[in-house]
This record gives C-alpha cells, structure tokens and sequence, in this order.
C-alpha cells in the first residue's frame, strides 16, 4: 500500500547502493526530480535500465552512481548523443559503465513481461540483427506449434521503478495520462516501486479505461512539482525543448558538467528551488 | 504555370522522399529526416496517410516537428495513444505497419543500417544511440524507406556493425525467413533515390536529383556504386510543397526555441 | 479501411461457411445482432471461438451453424448451463459440435498474441490441470534463462472476429468503453473484422489513452442500434438480466428454442424491429 | 448486548467465507458464492478489501451483486477497468493477487476442483461450464479460498476431472514447482471449515458451524472426512453481519428482476 513520503525519504528508503533501478517515462513523464534525489544521495554502483536514458541517466553516469546501462537507444532526442554516456563507456569518465543494449520492442516486451511476472518476453525481433552477437541475454527459441524461429530475452524485473505521473489521490492511486510509456509495466515489473506526482487531489477524476495505478501496487508516493522538468507532463507543463539543446553544450564538457551538477542539484538540498 | 524556384538539396531530399508515401498507407516514422518527409507528405498530396510514432501516438497530425519521438504534440494530435509495448507488439509486430520510414548513421550497399558504433564493439570509436525502434521496424514493417544524406562516411560498403537488417551481409539475408518484410524499398538521400538490385539486392540508383552528377554520387559513396540502366532524373519539387516545407520549419523553429 | 455497411452486407461479405469467426466482448457488449444476422444468413460448420460463449453462442449451435467451439467458460453467467451446448456436446442435437477448451488465461493470452502477430502465447498456466490432458494445443516448453516450464498455446488468429462497441466517427474509428475484454485483440488478430456499433458520430469526444481501434485496423462498420441487447452497452442501456433468467427455460426445450429463433431471428428481416 | 439471532445454514456460510477476508489483501473473485463473500466482507470488516473480477474491473465496490461477472455496476464502482489479458497478465500471473475466491462444482479430498464435467471426457454424463479463470487463479494467487455447499456429489472422494489444481492426485502437486501459490488454505461449507492437513494436505474439518454434527459433515462428504483434534466451533453471523447480508441480496434481487 503506497506511503505518501518525502522524495528525499522515499530514494532513501528504497533505492540503495548496487540496486537494479528503471527510472522510465518515454521521453514524456521522465522522473528527473527523483533522478537528483538518487545523485544527492550519491548512490553507487546502479544497475540502470531504460529504453531510452536521455538526459537523466547522462547525468546520473557523469555524477558516478552508475555500474551498468540496460538501454535499447542512448541519445539526446532531437539534439545528438548523451556525452556522459559516451565518455563513460568510450574513456572511462568518471569511471567505466559496462552496456547492455536490446531493441526498443525487445525492451518494450521485457517490462510487459516483467509485469506479467514472466521469466521471459518472446518477440519477433532481432532477426538479422548483430545485437545478438554482443548481448548474450538474446537468445532465441522455436514455436512448439509452428517451429518459427523466436527471439527472447529476459524479462525486466527491477528492485525498484521511479515514474513520474500527473497525480495521485489521497489512498495512493495514480493516474497516468498522455504517452504512458512503460510505467504501468514498470511499477508492476518492480519489487518496490516509487511515483513521483505533480499533485495530490481527492479525486482523480477521471473516465472509466484510464491509465490508473492502485496505489496497493505501489510503494511510495512523493510530491514533486515540475518533478519531470526538463521533460514534461502531459496537461500540466510543456518539454523544456531548448533545455535538452542546451545540454549538449554542458556535457560535452566534463567540468562544465561538474558545476551544472553542483550548481543545480548536490548545492541545493531538494530540487526545483 | 511552373517558374524554376531555388530549393536546397536538403529540400529536395525531404521533398522527394515525402513522395514516397501515400494516402492508405500506415508508417512507422522514425525522428528526425522520416519525419520531417512524412509530415510534409500528410501536408501535401497525402492528407490521409496514417502516421505512428513509437512513443505510442497512433495516427498523429503533428502540427510542428517533434523535437523527440514522443513530444506532447504527437500525442494531442492522435487519434489514441497506447503504451509503448502495446505499439511494439500489437501495432508494428501486429502487421499493421505498410512502411517503416527510418533515418540512419551508417548504411552499405545491402541497406544494411549502423546505429550503434563506428569501430570495434568492445572498444568504441565512436558510440552511437543504438538500435532503437529500428531493428523490427525494418522486419516487421511491410516495406521500408530510408533517408539520409550522402557522404562516403554514411554510404560504406560494409557497416561496422549491423544494427538492423537490411538484406545483409551477402544480400541474401531475408531469404526463406519467415513473416518478414520486403525490407529496405528504396534510400533517398539529398544526391540521389537508390533501390535494391531485384536480383542481388544491392543498392542501385535509380534516379539522380537535377543537376547531380554520377560522378558526385560515387563520390559520395563508400563502395562501386551501380546506376540503373534507365536512370531517371528526379522530378524537382514543386512551389506548394517548398512553401508548405518551409512553414513547417519555421513553425518548427518558432515552437522548440520558445520553452 | 473501414467501411460503412448494413449488418446484413457486412455478414454476407465477410462471414462465410466454414470460416473461424471470433465474436467477443466479456459480458458487456456482447454482438447479439450480428450473431442474430449470421443465424439468419444460415452460415453452417464455423469454428467459433470466445472465451465465454454465453447465450449469443448456444443460439448460433442450437440454430445449426456451429462445427467446433473453442472457449474457456460455457455458461449462463449467473444462471447456470448453456442448454443447447450441452446438448450439442452431449446428445449431438441438431448435430454433433467439437470442442476445445481452455482456461481464461490462456485464451486471453491467446488472443493477446494474436494481436500482437506472435504464433503461440507463453504463460504460467495450467500447472497441475488436468485440461492438458484433453485439449493437444496446450504444450510446455522450458525457459532459457531460467528453466522454468511454462505453457503454450497457439495464438488465437480467426479469419473473421465481430466485436459490438459504443460508437465510431465516420472515419470508422472506434470507441470500447467499460469492460473492454479482449476486443481489440480479437479485431486485431483476424483477418476481418466488423464492428456494429450503437451510432456513428461526428466526434468521439474521447480522452488521450481511450481504447480506440482505428478505422483502418477495421474491414466494416455497422450500424446496429441495441445492437449488444441482452448484453449491455456502458453509458447506452443496461443489462437485461431477465432475459438470461428466461433463457434457461427457452433453451432447455429443443422446441420452445427453435420457435424462438424463428419468432425472433428467422421470420424478422434484420434485428430489432 | 447480543440476543439469539435465526439464520439459515446458506447465510452462516457466507459469513463464515465473508470473515476469512481482510483489509489488506487483495482478492480475485469468483461469481456466485464467492462474490457474495466478498462483498459482504467489504460491507461490514473490511471496508478497504480490494476486489477484482476477471473482467477487468480493478478495486470494484458494487453496491448490487454481480449477475455476471462483468456486469455494469463492476466496472462503474471500480478504480479502473482494464483489458482482459491485462487482467490475466499483470494482475493475476503478475502476483498481484493474495487470495483467490472460488466456487466449484466438485471438490475432492485434497481439494482438486472439477467444473469440467461429470463422467468421462469424450461421454460425459453431465457438461459443466468449464475452467474459466480458476485454472491460473488457483496457482498465480498466493492462496485460495472455496466455498460451496457441502453435498456428497460435491465432495468427492476423487475428481473425475482436475480442471484447476488443490493438492494434485496425491497431495503432493504443488512440491517443488517454482512460482506458484500456496494453494486451498481453507474451504467453507454450510456445515463447517476445512483447511489441508499441514502434512499431507488432505481437507480436515477444523470447525464445525453451530448446531451442526460430525455425523452430518460425513454424510455429506464423499470419502472419510478427518476432522482436527482441537475441532472448533465457528462463531455464529453478528446481527449486523446478517442484516448486511440480507440487504445486499434484496437490493440485488430487486436490481436483477427490473429491467
């Protein structure tokens, strides 16, 4: 049953040094707030998985609380790559980050799998691919029925997910709404499961299919305003667009880096103020 | 009446390769180039082509370029957006995708796509995004358009690494699989429109934008690249479509420099 | 791409004897008057598959068209047997009908994986049940990363599915709302699929994660006004739990069925009038 | 102050199934007896009892019973409602389900359910409706519960068809596999409450219902029926557990015989 907390003491509770963590939201909804937190508290040695890192597993990586990246497309949308990504993985800055990569469908059936509480996705993928050569979590298996050749990968099944969402009420349910990504399939995927919201309301008003988490399925909610700036929220803020195009310049450059991270999140003790 | 108009050969590029799709047609857009093309397609002569994002947005109407693949205007302007496994297995694994429209880095002469690393995979020259959505795009699409612009670094004969299949390594990798796609159609890039040889599969230009020499082509390209015995010349684009291009950039620009 | 039909074209062109047809929606929304056209189109020897036959089913097998049914709950929700099942199964009146029975899970993976153009649907299912043992389309096999033995079975892909739903705009876009089962599953795994629908408007009017199906994942839309009755429609009118009540005593009775069907299906020219 | 209440033998086992819910857990339900339980326990103990139907329908609070299980009153109480196979998926095979509620048509002693047919397979003597979700609730919750009415042609010795696993066979068919629920933990009747022998897993009678005799709970159980050494009595319905009841199943038979 989900605990309305803190940020700060909801990261410090679930989110622990050598965890596995998927923070998702698909490019919509992306939980930076509580990616600062996790930073602020400097974790170490995380496994990360996410479709896609954008900024916010760059700046986790370049502020060193990164072991591993499980990811299936690793850039700056729109604007280029993630440079603290590549400074890891190409130079060892701050220090060496092992990858393991997937296609967005293999991903995207993994956390559908993971929900399902599945070992395993099965997909139609990869075929042709080299991906298979470097990832030895790609296997492949044959229809009983039909003897087709089938990918299949592992299912994801973090120790614990961090999504961002417009709002929950007051018994902890979630209400999702616009590109939902893999949130559902990653709060359910998950051990423990944390939702940062814009708002806390008494009703969630909302229609009878929606997007809605049971708050006894989650863990932790904690308030966070703007808690996916520069990403946005559906209904609520727009993407900070020029942000991501700015952040090109800033992790280039692994002192320009440093000061944004000092400046913007260890020298502040909450985000967003 | 028609007067010659001056027009970038990105423009052609984009021009020629929204040409490619048409009204009854469901693709699969990748950022970027496909989706500038596609965009202008829908603005233009195909006002009903059905546009899908992998962000989950199903048949979208974007009225400015998304900067990313799932930027909140494709979702407002969608029909419905589901969650991105359900558009992975239901809507492009599912067989509902005609065309798959995909940019790349790196492509060979069997439209083969890189995007994943230039160098060795353990130790990196240069580190790209990665697969993506591309690598079932390309198989679980009925066909697949690709746009990028012509360099020797972007056209090589063998791609480092294939992210995702084109016919692959010997042309032949598409071959007795089964439920797969036609694969790559045709590559449009700002010099030139290629199509895989029908026997062989390597990619043969077919058609050389006005003004574009053979000589420039080769250049461009990082293998013996073969010209179609009947080589066409693009048909430049029309004043209608520049202007509704430049309107979508600007547009575009206007929407991603203001917050 | 859609088009727009009366039920009795869009039956007579995509229904056909012999066919595999799915007609779905769990409880709710149940296509009667679609059913009700076939019955009257006089289809014989169609595989029918549904997860929960309920009476829509028992009158197409009383009425004679059935072969083989495959489903994974005949009954009369609530009330009790489906009479003209059973005695198709059982007496083989008005001729012998095969069956193929599954559990709810594995049908509704089934379907699952037929939207999603997979040939089998893998599950943790039917762990120590004896229906393996009676139905050959349920196999194991062995996870690669784990080991672990879990079930398949093929997916469910018919050449036609027919599904009832609230409403289409004149695109043929489609609006489920309610318990929306496994009806898009089913338009999406056939070959064809029809939806009737209570009315076509101008506008769905609907919210950003709404379960809509495209017009062009859709062969044909018909108008079928009531067209789920005694099934219900959420939001048009309500279940006629009378009428499943009364069932029992109508279907029991070789006789007081057949009048039925000639009183209600045979001697009207279309539904619902 | 509490005064002797009447009440039938079908009530005293509904309120018997009601009490074995809690606040805190979260149950899948079956139609018919079980869902009467289930509500009941929500009216009156546990008001934050989750509920969900294999329909789809998330944390429903109906304020009539079901007639089927998706009947509209489910879906309008629920927190959401959600597709089928994600109800079978995430919710069920996902573990997010403590307890499953079921009926049955048969029962045997290590409490193996039958709702497939009576008879053999290919000739059955009498056709039941079938699995429907109980196969996988019964194994991906993490315990079960059953109800129905005590009867020697409910309670057999042996099912003549395993539809959804108790015990197995031989009380050993959960040993050893890995990801599957605790199984029966306990089964309320008319006459009593059986749980399985914590050795070999056959039902023993752990408490009788008031009034009712061993002699009584053997005639009606097909094979010798154990009873526990400390055999206890199950506590009688409060007044307000049965005034509850009673409202319920009146507001629901007149909602049922309208329309």
């Amino acid at each position: 049953m989900a605990e309305i907390l803190s940020l700060d003491e909801a990261v410090r509770r679930y989110v622990h040094d050598g965890a596995t963590v998927a923070m998702e939201g698909f490019t919509h909804l992306i939980p930076f707030a509580a990616g600062h937190e996790v930073i602020r508290q400097r974790r170490r040695d995380l496994t990360l998985i996410r479709m896609t890192p954008d900024l916010i597993y760059d700046q986790l990586i370049g502020a060193g609380c990164v072991k591993k990246v499980i990811f299936s497309w690793g850039g700056n949308p729109g604007v280029g790559s993630l440079h603290r990504l590549r400074d890891a993985v190409e130079k060892g800055w701050p220090h060496k980050v092992e990858i393991l990569e997937h296609s967005h469908a293999a991903m995207a059936c993994a956390f559908e799998a993971g929900a399902a509480g599945l070992p395993l996705a099965v997909l139609r993928g990869y075929v042709g691919s080299e991906l298979p050569n470097v990832n030895d979590q790609i296997k492949f298996i044959e229809c009983p029925f039909t003897g087709e050749r089938l990918a299949a990968v592992p299912s994801v099944r973090p120790d614990v997910s961090i999504v961002h969402a417009q709002k929950a009420d007051r018994a902890g349910n979630v209400l999702v709404e616009g590109i939902i990504g893999v949130q559902k399939e990653a709060v359910l995927a998950a051990s423990r499961a944390i939702v940062t919201v814009e708002e806390i309301v008494d009703d969630l008003d909302t229609h009878p299919n929606a997007c809605v988490i049971p708050g006894w399925a989650i863990d932790a909610i904690a308030v966070a305003e703007k808690g996916s700036l520069p990403s946005y929220a559906h209904g609520y803020y727009p993407r900070d667009n020029r942000f991501y195009k700015e952040w090109d310049a800033i992790a280039r450059d692994r002192d320009a880096f440093t000061r944004w991270i000092d400046d913007n999140i260890m020298n502040t003790a909450e985000d967003a103020r | 009446m028609s007067t010659a108009i001056d027009y970038s050969a990105s423009e052609m590029m984009t021009v020629t390769a929204a040409r490619a799709l048409e009204n009854g047609m469901t693709c699969f857009v990748g950022i970027g180039l496909p989706s500038e093309a596609a965009n202008l397609a829908r603005l233009t002569h195909a006002p009903e082509v059905v546009l899908i994002y992998e962000s989950g947005t199903l048949q979208t109407r974007p009225d400015v370029l998304p900067l990313s693949i799932g930027d909140g205007e494709l979702c407002e302007s969608a029909l419905t957006t589901v969650s991105v496994p359900e558009m992975f297995r239901y809507w492009l694994q599912g067989g509902k995708v005609s065309v798959g429209f995909l940019g790349t880095a790196q492509i060979d002469r069997y439209a083969n796509l890189n995007t994943t690393l230039i160098g060795d995979y353990t130790a990196p020259k240069v580190r790209l995004p990665g697969g993506g959505g591309a690598p079932e795009i390309a198989t679980n699409a009925g066909e697949v358009f690709i746009t990028l612009k012509h360099s020797p670094r972007a056209f090589v004969r063998d791609v480092d690494f294939i992210t995702t299949l084109g016919f692959g390594r010997d042309g032949k990798g598409r071959d007795g699989v089964p439920n797969i796609g036609k694969g790559p159609t045709r590559v449009i890039s700002d010099l030139c429109v290629m199509k895989p040889d029908p026997e062989d599969r390597e990619l043969t230009v077919v058609s050389l934008h006005p003004g574009v020499t053979r000589e420039q082509v080769q250049e461009a390209t990082g293998w013996d690249i073969r010209f179609a015995a009947e080589l066409e010349t693009t048909p430049v684009p029309s004043a209608h479509e520049l202007e509704v291009l430049r309107e979508l950039k600007a547009r575009t620009d206007r929407a991603h420099s203001g917050q």
